[in-house]
């Protein structure tokens, strides 16, 4: 059986798409501005909290901790599933969506936050044990 | 691209996962982020493969399976773990048959986190997890050279 | 939104009758499943015809072992809720058709649904306790 | 002695995209039977009621499966508001109806593409996926997921979504409709498709039926089934008439998804046209469901029914789903027997099986 080249309904577009530029996103190179409302990662800035643990009690996952004492904010992203409803609950606005999402990691980490500290915040990376 | 010097072969199993960071991860593979254009390729045998990408949390069957896929794997090989789920079980990890992140019965090397993950940062993890494929594969040639006197000795 | 569908409530021996009357009038099996309760299994059925659902549930008590009879012989879609309702809340299905013997749905757990496994939320220790100072 | 030779199928095979486990027995090269069996996506989501509060599960229900997450998202709030005797804002049901047609659009678009590439039509494959990415933008802007949409909550929607982006949203659902009518006609037309599928996993409108079959399974083997006709958010507004075919073989399967495709392209105009403006959500704080109720819905891959049983505390007493691919297990069983091995991919994948949903 032989079929000649026009028969292929496909053959229109595989011609088009060789002629024309690739739709690819040469991503490492060449970054899109991402949408406003993209998910990226969430954001934390100390400024105001008054660690009134609304975030932590409300976080599914119990991605964000806070301890009053001590004054800390924690977020664990490779807990976190990003449903944002730290950033609508949190009063103080500290809490904020970032639409770049966070970066591949080595190793589990929590980002601690401290109120010691003033602007810019202190981003301390601690490596947590494995359980 | 310079930084890549190897094409690695990835392979891809969905553990306990939702299927969101499976179709991400299939979408890095077609038109829009191509990572083909890197050398790097999805194969489904996990002897040819170096990289392992896996998505999901752990359950007992599925552990079985894992654990039989990374075994396959010849050395040096990467594993990478996808999305929330894989990390820590993610929204899943109360659930009664979920044992947690994929760290529980593979050493992972990267985290992607995420949920789902999106193509951009699975492509990011990938390019990690290449540096620790290459450093891997130095320190092999290296314990050869020492290991191998001592073995044309008698 | 969904019309009000009613739950009807089934004595065990009407069970199987219902379901050939269901299968003679050209019903379409919708879904079984159940519920643990404190002293008794509830098992829901649905069947539809015309975009309309009605609903049935039968009590068994959970002892002696609860046991139900098998509808997969009428209705052959129902093989798969019952191996499922047998692998998740050991139930026992007599004349089943296709059997597995408790492997369909393969858990950690034997039995999981039956009211012994509880989901807690997990309590964690504050962050600061595992962070060290800098 | 018998002839037959039992060959296992999955859990990861080159041709599966997710793990499922076929047990497939042979004699020569033709099946005899089918036995699938799962178990390892299972995650016992179910019981995660007693975990997570009514308003907390709405996530979970959204991560069933990532595919056809926003109409999980959208059964589950829906029911928990029958429940509580709350009915979602117009414009919140509108958008749902919305982000349900594009979702339904994307999900057929990529099983189109797995089907091309279980045909072994590798370009077809990238193709169909060049256009789910153009949907998956859209997704993208409205909602801020790409495969999580994460806005649907009980009571309503948790972000509105402006009348200007709205234009910017008609405007390239025009656009993706061109382009994917190319892609139609070659799922329509085209002889490796039609060598492939035509005649391939044959299932009869009364097989259907019996064997509970439901979504295009149904539909391509000439049954009249949409759970969309309950009218259910808007669709009971909307002008709109369900998709069949009549053979009854992956072919019929295929061009069912292709048409829909097609109509939710029209869904959405329809949609856009007639948005009413107004509120996006209703409190719910202080109300808790109490009773049981059956909700079902139409996803891209057949009838879902949830049952949530709720006695007026923080947690649900029971929360259920049916999913589509569960019922359409024994037909792909009935489908299987005497099929060639080397159709078995192509037969698989013509029940559109989402493992995830699937097993929970």
């Amino acid at each position: 059986m032989s079929w000649s080249w026009s028969v292929w309904p496909i053959s229109n577009l595989v011609m088009r798409s060789a002629l024309h530029k690739p739709v690819t996103r040469l991503y490492p190179t060449e970054r899109r501005t991402p949408y406003a409302r993209t998910r990226g990662h969430i954001e934390f800035r100390i400024d105001n909290c008054n660690f009134c643990t609304i975030c932590a009690h409300k976080c599914p996952t119990l991605a964000i901790q806070v301890n009053k004492q001590d004054k800390t904010w924690a977020i664990d992203h490779s807990r976190c599933i990003l449903c944002s409803i730290c950033v609508e609950d949190c009063r103080e606005g500290c809490i904020s969506l970032s639409p770049v999402p966070s970066p591949p990691m080595r190793a589990k980490e929590v980002l601690t936050f401290r109120q010691e500290y003033e602007a810019p915040p202190p981003r301390e990376t601690v490596a947590v044990a494995l359980p | 691209m310079s930084f890549l010097k190897k094409s690695p072969w990835v392979l891809h199993y969905a553990a306990t996962s939702c299927n969101g960071c499976d179709i991400e991860l299939l979408a890095c593979l077609t038109p829009t982020y191509d990572v083909e254009r890197f050398g790097i390729i999805n194969t489904g045998n996990p002897k040819h493969a170096d990289i392992f990408l896996v998505t999901g949390s752990v359950n007992e069957e599925s552990r079985k399976v894992v654990e039989n896929l990374y075994a396959q794997m010849p050395d040096p090989k990467v594993v990478v773990a996808i999305g929330a789920c894989a990390l820590s079980g993610g929204i899943f990890r109360d659930a009664y048959n979920v044992y947690g992140g994929i760290d529980q019965v593979l050493p992972v090397d990267v985290y992607v986190p995420g949920c789902a993950a999106r193509p951009e940062s699975i492509i990011d993890g990938i390019v990690q997890a290449l540096d620790i494929l290459e450093q891997r594969a130095k320190d092999r040639k290296r314990q050869r050279k020492i290991v191998s006197p001592v073995v044309e000795n008698p | 939104m969904n019309p009000d569908e009613p739950f009807n409530a089934l004595t065990l021996d009407q069970w199987v009758p219902t379901a050939e009357q269901h299968q003679r009038d050209g019903f379409r099996l919708v879904q079984m499943t159940g519920t643990a309760r404190a002293d008794h299994f509830e098992i829901l059925i649905s069947y539809e015809q015309d975009y309309r659902c009605t609903h049935y549930r039968v009590q068994i008590p959970r002892d002696p072992p609860p046991e139900l009879p098998s509808l997969s012989a009428i209705f052959p879609a129902a093989f798969t809720y019952e191996n499922e309702l047998k692998d998740l809340f050991g139930l026992n299905f007599p004349g089943l058709t296709v059997d597995y013997g408790g492997n369909f749905l393969r858990t950690k757990t034997k039995i999981p649904f039956s009211g012994e496994v509880t989901v807690k939320k997990e309590t964690r220790t504050p962050a600061a306790k595992s962070a060290p100072e800098t | 002695m018998s002839n037959t030779t039992i060959v296992p199928f999955g859990p990861q095979h080159p041709v599966l995209p997710e793990p499922i486990h076929l047990d497939l027995e042979l004699d020569d090269e033709r099946v005899v039977r089918a036995l699938p069996s799962i178990g390892y996506v299972h995650r016992g989501l179910e019981l995660l009621a007693e975990r997570y509060d009514f308003i907390e599960m709405a996530n979970v229900a959204e991560r069933i499966c990532g595919i056809c997450s926003f109409i999980h998202g959208q059964g589950y709030c829906q029911g928990v508001e029958q429940l509580m005797g709350v009915e979602a804002p117009p414009r919140a049901a509108w958008l749902r109806t919305v982000w349900g047609e594009i979702s339904r659009i994307q999900s057929h678009v990529l099983w189109l593409g797995l089907a091309a590439d279980a045909l072994g039509y590798e370009s077809l494959f990238q193709h169909s996926w060049r256009i789910r990415e153009m949907m998956v933008d859209i997704i993208e802007e409205t909602t801020g997921g790409r495969v999580i949409f994460g806005v649907c909550k009980v009571g309503g929607i948790r972000k509105n979504v402006d009348d200007e982006t709205l234009g910017r949203v008609r405007q390239r659902i025009g656009e993706i409709r061109v382009a994917f009518d190319e892609i139609a006609t070659i799922f329509r037309e085209d002889p490796t498709v039609r060598q492939r599928t035509v005649g391939v996993g044959l299932l009869s409108a009364a097989d259907a039926r019996a064997l509970g079959a439901v979504g295009p399974v149904l539909r391509a083997s000439g049954v009249v089934h949409d759970t969309r006709q309950l009218g259910y958010a808007a669709y009971g507004a909307l002008e709109w008439e369900p998709i069949i075919e009549q053979d009854g073989d992956c072919y019929a399967r295929c061009l069912v998804r292709v048409r829909e495709v097609d109509q939710s392209f029209d869904l959405i105009t329809q949609c856009l046209d007639r948005m009413p403006a107004g509120e996006i959500e209703v409190s719910v704080k202080g109300k808790r469901p109490t009773g049981e109720a059956m909700f079902r819905l139409e996803q891209p891959r057949g009838e879902v029914c949830y049952y949530i049983s709720a006695s007026g505390k923080k947690n649900l007493d029971r929360f259920r789903v049916r999913t589509p691919t569960f019922a359409n297990i024994a037909p792909l069983i009935h489908m299987l027997g005497g099929c060639e091995l080397a159709d078995v991919p192509v037969i698989v994948l013509t029940i559109d099986p989402c493992v995830s949903c699937n097993e929970r």
